[in-house]
């Protein structure tokens, strides 16, 4: 099972802060796919992701267990 | 907790205690930099802002900016404060200290920390105004950026 | 008297109370400096410092510094309070509060200031060390200026 | 009269934070000329002059009833 925390915008997309995932093993390229299929997000391409709490790239791969954040272009400050 | 140098809060922040966070000695200059509220954007009238964060990594970030900071001006200390949750007008939304034996390194290490707070920590601010509300984004032009390098130059902006 | 925006005192400073004067509304952005007493410089240990100034002109010339500022700047607001009297090693010293709706005037003239005052204004500091005392002078290598100008290259620095 | 005062190294150099001198009109260079000569000041050339309040030129004009201040390198800040 993958968690995945999503925020702003595209948790408003959603209609919920986080989803779950039941896959074993998936890049970071693929999980962006799967998420923009699956809920038509608008902010899908421009988002980064971290896994783990910390940034990834599009090909380091997620597994089972990982915590994973959608992260929109950020505007704190 | 008065002591963490990186924090997320839903309280008011107080100046004071982040100037005390980096207050030595050896300390000649501290700068601080408080980012507040305002109520008129271009020509927009905000009416109030919320603020959400990824907690655990932005909290990470800040203390990794910390760490790029010591690392660029040496003898450095650094404490970061972002609230989240609805701010009014003139409410406190972020506060930077540094303090540094001198002036110099004060100010570029502040500036650096928001320029890197806008880049690299998961916050995001929703701007209500009069006659609607957004999640803001991308205010740098980051579309993309891969690492929390230190170095601007070297992230991706494709 | 908590609203001159340029002032000489003798007792400690609040840095809450520099803040508050240049809040508003369409501030986005605060910046402070806050000039400390620094136990070392170079191989010197100061025991504590001894400022004395020119006070009615001292004002005057802060208060210069803060038309300057507005006129580079537009739209910031700006307050600075020096310290003279016997201070202690940490004791500040000087705090310089500005305020702007971006934060890039906001640093930018906040470092403008206390390179300003470092130039015109009438106070002078005396160090006491563990094997004597001297009043400091010439830190910028100024060894004349003839006018309070804007322009720091305008000057006379024969 | 016109009064002089005097601060920092040159303060304790006179011995005092002011000096009365009974002049009608004198022009910065002189005063400082003759303040140097009689107190024999470490620092006069260095300094600056104000006259009321405000910095002076080298052939600017003091007269009977003016502040003067001499000035030296200032360390504020």
């Amino acid at each position: 099972m993958i968690e995945v925390f999503l925020f702003a915008q595209l948790q408003e997309e959603v209609g919920k802060d986080k989803v779950l995932l039941d896959i074993k093993e998936i890049t970071v390229k693929e999980i962006k796919h799967q998420l923009q299929s699956q809920f038509d997000l608008s902010q899908i391409e421009a988002s980064m992701v971290a896994v783990n709490e910390a940034y990834a790239l599009e090909d380091d791969i997620i597994r089972s267990g990982d915590t994973v954040a959608i992260i929109p272009p950020v505007s704190g400050g | 907790m008065r002591n963490k140098m990186f924090e997320i809060v839903e309280e008011p922040i107080s100046v004071e205690s982040l100037i005390e966070k980096v207050e030595d000695r050896n300390a000649g200059a501290i700068t601080t930099f408080i980012g507040t509220v305002r109520e008129i954007t271009g020509e927009k009238k905000t009416v109030y802002l919320e603020y959400q964060a990824y907690k655990p990594m932005a909290e990470k970030m800040l203390a990794q900016i910390g760490k790029e900071i010591n690392q660029k001006w040496s003898d450095t200390k650094v404490a970061i404060t972002h609230r989240i949750g609805s701010l009014d007008i003139s409410e406190i939304a972020v506060v930077i200290a540094v303090s540094s034996p001198h002036r110099k390194p004060a100010y570029q290490a502040n500036e650096y920390a928001i320029e890197r707070i806008k880049q690299i920590v998961p916050i995001w601010k929703k701007e209500q105004w009069e006659e609607g509300e957004a999640w803001i984004g991308d205010q740098l032009e980051n579309v993309r950026y891969r690492t929390g390098k230190p170095d601007v130059k070297d992230e991706d902006h494709d």
